[in-house]
């Protein structure tokens, strides 16, 4: 890669999210943020709203603004390649973050996803003594969540005597996993945990257990503040399994520069190691 | 008591009124005639504060009054039947009467209350309405009659009835009429409108007259002529009313044989031919059928049954779009709801069913022939506009209605049903249209014509169908056609049930 | 004459009743609540037990209330699609005033409602004065209010509200939830305000006839305008529920559920164009919906599938339905 | 309509144009654009580029594709709210088609095609014979393609398409991106269908007065018919744009594409109730409406914000033109 406008001084980085009503991104936005102030580059930042095309456009849109530096956090990693390719023309360096992109990316940063539904749901099943009825709150179908339904049902296969009786889609969303739930629990009254793909799911799914005042555990992925405090206060949700969404950013412009300032080696994949936060080490985390 | 002094109004270009003047003293109906578009539901509505006037004044009780809104008008004692319908469809009558000055009871709706004094009104009008239903499901007269109810219930003191009349059959106009003398006679000012003489010297006192949104003049009802009077509208004699009508030729082809139309499911049936080149007469009390059997032979009203030969071809059509293919055109009742396009131009209303003969490369329309031909209909039939493509909404029902009619002609559908044709148009007009009419069966067309005007189906119709109770009971013709026989076969004739 | 007018004016009261039952336009929406629940009894054992059509009811009482002013609006002509956006922003802004504002919960709820009001006031304006297509501008002030609320949080939920608020969502009154109360409670408000008002008759006149409507007196702009604000209300009404439930402020709730809500104004056999329709019919609507989405929830169907059933239900309840709008 | 018309007979041809320009639908769609791309480039240096300007034209080729449908069925008094999900479904199916059945490309093409079209069809029998609201039949139908789609892929998106693909979403004719010349070729065909046929003046009429255009022998149901399959094939032609840009089938592309459609097509100056529009006015709305996007981030603009402005642009430019409609 080369130093795309050489023209203008300041250093000028792009950054797409998926989607920034969520936690989990706008922390990543901040350390973004308080990262770019450091070395005084500028920052560009776009919400494709979960909308692969929108995503797209908006990569075009800062291409118009001769970035230097594309931090993309891809909505859909197939879809999204015509603009990684785009960018790669314009000699932009690309880092994805949080989920791959196909396409000539230059470093990939992520979390170990699979590791993350894996933990989540062996924590789960030795929770609740390796034996019961176990649903999962499935999310939107894009690579990092199917990753993690993978890990969890691997970990659910090694329990011989746990069940997987459902797997309903709660959108990630609070309210709309609130009520899935609820309905899971009218179908399986007997059900004894449930895994929700992130934070955002679970707390809807919380919502619903403690309505019905029902003993079943929770677990999942991310390690949101509102999350980890549940965790600490000992509700039913008792696991989450925690992301380090600031430090993918960090890793990942820190990628960027390193080839901005002209190293020609870098690694193609950097994975972020994940970490299981319950109610003993809920107090001291924070993204 | 009322008094409107120098009233000019323009809509944008379009000069409407120019210094009319209207003085109407209490006690009396006043009758205000003029051709179509000559101004008269345009003044009334500055009457009531819906369009405002451009200059001039309004003096009611020795004081200048000028309307905002409808409201301020009742406010000062000023009712209206507006021409075009004012109910709300899915209404009940009661709550139509009602609405906006409705009767309360801490807050709430004094329902009862409402319903008797609804009641009254009605009874006071001599019709019997059902209270529960939605006004759209009434027939077109009660609906009237739930409009006019809703403008006594005001207790106005200046009554405006925009042609009250032009859906109401005799009887039931006598009705109205009563009921305007017993106002009268308790001091209320009525302006009347509408486009029958008869009715006008049989109720009116005296008579303002419009031309082109002139201020012609104002008469004693005693005082004046009919051919005067008409003189004074039309600024010219209109001579023959009606064109004389050929020999009956009952070899003629049948265009259509109904064998069989049944509305209704177990309902009484119709049986009718229609003869190339005359006119067929549909008469019969309002909500007797009339449209709806006429609708039925083009595939729009999902009758029960109905066997129908065109043109020697078997079967009903089963929408409109295949009659016009099979040469069946409809003028229908209701212009503004059913007939036009009216965000269209007069041009556009025109060519809307043929572009068969503006195509350019088989597919494309081919606009400037599309002009010529349509400007050429409009001509002919006398459309009263400053050019094609003027919106169809800016003229007067007389001349909406003519566009309507060219429509037919531009299109060349050998069979037409015209139902109420001259509805709401004046008397110039009406003429015209009558020979229209004839003037189309002489060149081979055929023409089912349903009218609730008797002079009109007795003058114009070589054989009547009498209508009652949903099915033809008599048809007549020749010297038959008298009004006698038509209301005597539309009150007791004897309806055919299949067995 | 027509028909029903006569059976109306017809003698023996047994006859009037059934014929009212007959002719009543809740008579499909009920006929289809009383079809889809046999169908889903047969199919899912835990569906016909108490708990369950408690559930089905407090799941159903966010949109519900949310439903309560699109029938309103409705039934007035117009329509509403900024309900849910307006939820979404009445409950991020109220817990802000709960959390980051530190003010009492009590303001923080009646700044949700403030909230709500004036968004349905500012809709109300741009539809009465403005005379703007309801389905524009409403879509304008959904982008506005959910961008509102995300600028407003910065994306987060907002939560730590104090813990009575709960109780709106899961709390209970004589053993029966809080939220399902207020739903009946306010639709209860809705059938008086619809039936027995002069404000009722004027929504509906204008939904059949607003010319006419307008010739006739009713001050058909101020009539508009108080529908947009009863449906910013009831969005307000809908956010305190759905805080209560969530025990957070989330700006990026309710999406899509004007859709939702719309289907049951229209399940409930209220005329989209307007003018014809009861609130009723919106709360059987509303019992339907939640009904299906239960049933196929209960059954196991794959997630995906379940939309398309409700697709296909939807369809066909219009479908059958179709002749009475 | 009628006074544009009325121009064109007056003598001098400079009078005419300007007249004609004067009461052209056109007019305040076109000052609202030369207004915002000021604005824009006041506020961007970027924004007044070639590039930037196809740059814009190529990201809304997709969505101004989709609305060239939705304006048909708008004029026709209709809405359709189903193109979106529509256009994920036939991109996705089109992709299986040839993933993974391993068929040709250009039969995945014409799957697309053809389950647009079908799509439309279904709409169009619902609504015309069906006698249905098209906002409740689209509603329906949007949440049936988009269940579709998602259980075909079960949820993935489908890649590894033939690689010419591409050419659809980011090949270039003579200098010129695909998207923007398959759009613009799409926009001359529906001006032509509208303008200058017996069809399209049929679809204006139902507009206008649909009882009116039945009774004149308008076959008020096929025209409906045809409208809505207009609106399922852009839908499919918008999916093979956007396959190539995506280069997948996307299940879940294409959410609230339809918000924009309609924007577009109001913004356009079509009326929102039929009967008045032109399909030039839709691709003003179109650039219209990538401009203010576009613009908006080369500002950075807080994303939230965006939503916020937009809405709020929205709501300007219909009040505005709120005469003409
Ligand atoms: N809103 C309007 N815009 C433009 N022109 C109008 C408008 N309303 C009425 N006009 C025109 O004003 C003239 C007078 O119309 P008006 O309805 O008062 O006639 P009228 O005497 O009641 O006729 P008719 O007997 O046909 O009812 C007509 O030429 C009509 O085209
Ligand atoms: N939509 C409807 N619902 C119920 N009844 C209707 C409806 N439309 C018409 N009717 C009734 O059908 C009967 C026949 O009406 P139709 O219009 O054919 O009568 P007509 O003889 O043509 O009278 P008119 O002079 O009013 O046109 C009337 O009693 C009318 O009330
Ligand atoms: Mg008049
Ligand atoms: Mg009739």
């Amino acid at each position: 890669a080369t130093v795309a406008s050489a023209q203008d001084d300041q250093l000028k980085i792009g950054m797409t999210f998926q989607e920034m009503n969520n936690p989990y991104f706008v922390s990543m936005r901040e350390a973004l943020m308080e990262a770019a102030e450091g070395i005084n580059a500028e920052v560009v930042v776009t919400d494709a709203g979960h909308d692969v095309a929108k995503q797209i456009s908006d990569v075009e849109d800062m291409l118009q603004q001769d970035i230097d530096i594309l931090l993309l956090n891809p909505t859909d990693s197939a879809g999204i390649e015509s603009a990684v390719r785009m960018a790669k023309d314009a000699g932009v360096i690309v880092v994805a973050v949080d989920a791959n992109a196909n396409g000539p990316v230059d470093t990939f940063v992520g979390s170990k996803n699979r590791d993350a539904g894996y933990l989540s749901c062996q924590y789960l099943a030795e929770a609740m003594g390796g034996e019961g009825e176990v649903a999962i709150l499935d999310g939107i179908p894009v690579v990092p969540i199917l990753e993690r339904v993978e890990g969890c049902k691997e970990a659910l296969g090694e329990a011989p005597g746990i069940t997987l009786v459902d797997t309903q889609n709660g959108r990630q969303d609070r309210s709309v996993a609130l009520g899935v739930v609820e309905n899971m629990m009218q179908a399986h009254p007997d059900l004894g945990g449930i895994f929700s793909v992130n934070d955002g799911g679970a707390m809807g799914a919380l919502a619903a257990i403690q309505g019905a005042g029902k003993d079943i555990k929770l677990t999942s992925v991310d390690g949101a503040p509102e999350a980890v405090d549940a965790i600490a206060r000992g509700t039913p949700f008792i696991e989450t399994t925690a992301q380090f969404p600031r430090d993918q950013i960090r890793v990942g412009l820190g990628m960027a520069l390193a080839q901005y300032w002209g190293a020609q080696v870098v690694p193609a994949e950097v994975p972020i190691d994940v970490r299981v936060v319950d109610a003993e080490n809920a107090e001291d985390f924070a993204w | 008591m009322l008094e409107m002094k120098g009233i000019r109004k323009a809509f944008g270009p379009v000069k409407v009124l120019h210094g009319v003047d209207l003085e109407v003293r209490d006690g009396e109906v006043h009758a205000l005639l003029g051709e179509n578009g000559a101004g008269k539901s345009t003044m009334m509505k500055i009457l009531c504060g819906i369009v405002r006037a451009d200059e001039g004044t309004i003096v009611i009780d020795g004081k200048e009054r000028s309307f905002e809104h409808y409201d301020e008008a009742i406010q000062a004692g000023v009712g209206i039947v507006f021409q075009e319908f004012s109910l709300i469809p899915y209404l009940t009558a009661v709550e139509n009467i009602f609405l906006a000055r409705e009767i309360k009871t801490g807050g709430f709706l004094a329902r009862k209350a409402m319903r008797k004094r609804a009641r009254e009104v009605l009874d006071k009008l001599g019709v019997d309405v059902p209270l529960n239903v939605p006004v759209a499901d009434l027939s077109v007269a009660e609906q009237q009659f739930v409009e006019i109810a809703k403008a006594l219930s005001l207790d106005a003191r200046i009554l405006v009835l925009d042609e009250p009349t032009a859906t109401l059959t005799p009887s039931e106009t006598e009705h109205l009429f009563k009921v305007m003398r017993d106002l009268r006679s308790q001091g209320v000012a009525i302006v009347f409108i509408s486009h029958h003489l008869e009715e006008i010297y049989e109720i009116g006192d005296r008579i303002t007259v419009l031309r082109d949104g002139e201020y012609v003049g104002t008469r004693d009802v005693g005082s004046i002529s009919t051919d005067e009077l008409v003189e004074m509208m039309v600024g010219r004699r209109i001579e023959n009313n009606f064109p004389p009508k050929p020999p009956a030729a009952p070899n003629a082809e049948v265009v259509i044989d109904a064998a069989q139309i049944q509305l209704r499911k177990n309902g009484p049936v119709s049986t009718f031919q229609l003869r190339k080149g005359e006119i067929l007469g549909f008469a019969g009390l309002v909500g007797s059928g009339r449209t709806e059997t006429a609708l039925s032979i083009l595939g729009a009203y999902p009758a029960a049954s109905v066997k129908v030969e065109i043109n020697g071809t078997p079967g009903a059509p089963a929408n409109p779009s295949e009659a016009l293919a099979r040469g069946i055109g409809l003028l229908p009742e209701s212009r503004k709801d059913q007939g036009l396009i009216t965000s269209f131009s007069i041009m556009q209303n025109i060519s809307i069913n043929n572009y068969g003969k503006y195509r350019t490369l088989k597919y494309f329309l081919d606009l400037s022939e599309e002009r010529k031909h349509t400007t050429k209909v409009m001509e002919d039939v006398q459309v009263k506009a400053p050019g094609p493509d003027v919106p169809v909404d800016t003229l007067s029902g007389g001349n909406q209605q003519k566009v309507v009619i060219a429509r037919w002609l531009n299109h060349h559908t050998p069979i037409l049903i015209f139902d109420e044709p001259t509805r709401g148009i004046d008397v110039g007009a009406k003429s015209e249209i009558y020979h229209l009419m004839r003037q189309l069966t002489e060149e081979g067309y055929s023409i089912i014509m349903i009218s609730s005007e008797l002079p009109e189906v007795m003058g114009l119709s070589d054989r009547v169908c009498v209508f009652r109770s949903g099915a033809i009971v008599a048809t007549i013709e020749g010297d038959e056609i008298t009004s006698e026989d038509i209301m005597k076969h539309a009150t007791t004739g004897k309806l055919r049930y299949v067995a | 004459m027509s028909h029903d007018a006569e059976t109306q004016r017809s003698s023996s009261p047994v006859h009037t009743v059934l014929a009212s039952i007959k002719h009543s336009p809740l008579l499909l929406p009920l006929v289809g609540l009383i079809v889809v629940s046999i169908a889903m009894a047969f199919a899912s054992d835990n569906f016909f037990s108490v708990d369950n059509l408690v559930n089905v009811l407090r799941q159903q009482s966010i949109i519900g209330i949310l439903a309560i002013g699109m029938t309103f609006v409705i039934l007035t002509g117009g329509i509403d699609l900024s309900v849910g956006a307006v939820m979404a922003l009445c409950g991020t802004l109220g817990a802000g005033v709960m959390v980051n504002m530190g003010l009492p919960g009590w303001l923080g709820l009646l700044a949700m409602i403030v909230v709500g009001i004036l968004f349905g006031l500012f809709n109300g304006i741009l539809v009465a004065w403005g005379k703007m297509p309801a389905i524009i501008v409403t879509l304008a002030t959904m982008l506005i209010a959910r961008g509102l609320g995300l600028v407003y949080s910065g994306g987060y939920p907002i939560s730590g509200l104090p813990g009575w608020v709960s109780w709106f969502g899961i709390g209970r009154i004589g053993g029966i939830p809080t939220p399902i109360i207020i739903m009946v409670v306010l639709y209860a408000l809705a059938w008086v305000l619809l039936q027995r008002t002069a404000f009722g008759r004027h929504v509906y006149s204008i939904g059949g006839n607003e010319t006419a409507a307008n010739l006739s007196g009713v001050n058909t702009k101020r009539i508009k305008l108080f529908v947009f604000m009863i449906s910013g209300f009831t969005s307000a009404m809908a956010a305190i529920v759905l805080t209560g439930r969530l025990m957070s402020g989330q700006p990026g709730a309710g999406v899509a559920f004007e859709l939702d809500a719309i289907a049951m104004v229209v399940l409930g056999g209220t005329a989209i164009a307007g003018g014809r329709g009861l609130i009723l019919g919106t709360l059987i609507g509303a019992i339907l919906l939640g009904i299906i989405n239960n049933g196929l929830n209960l059954m196991g169907i794959n997630p995906y599938l379940q939309d398309v059933i409700k697709g296909l239900i939807i369809l066909l309840a219009i479908y059958i339905g179709r002749e009475w709008r």
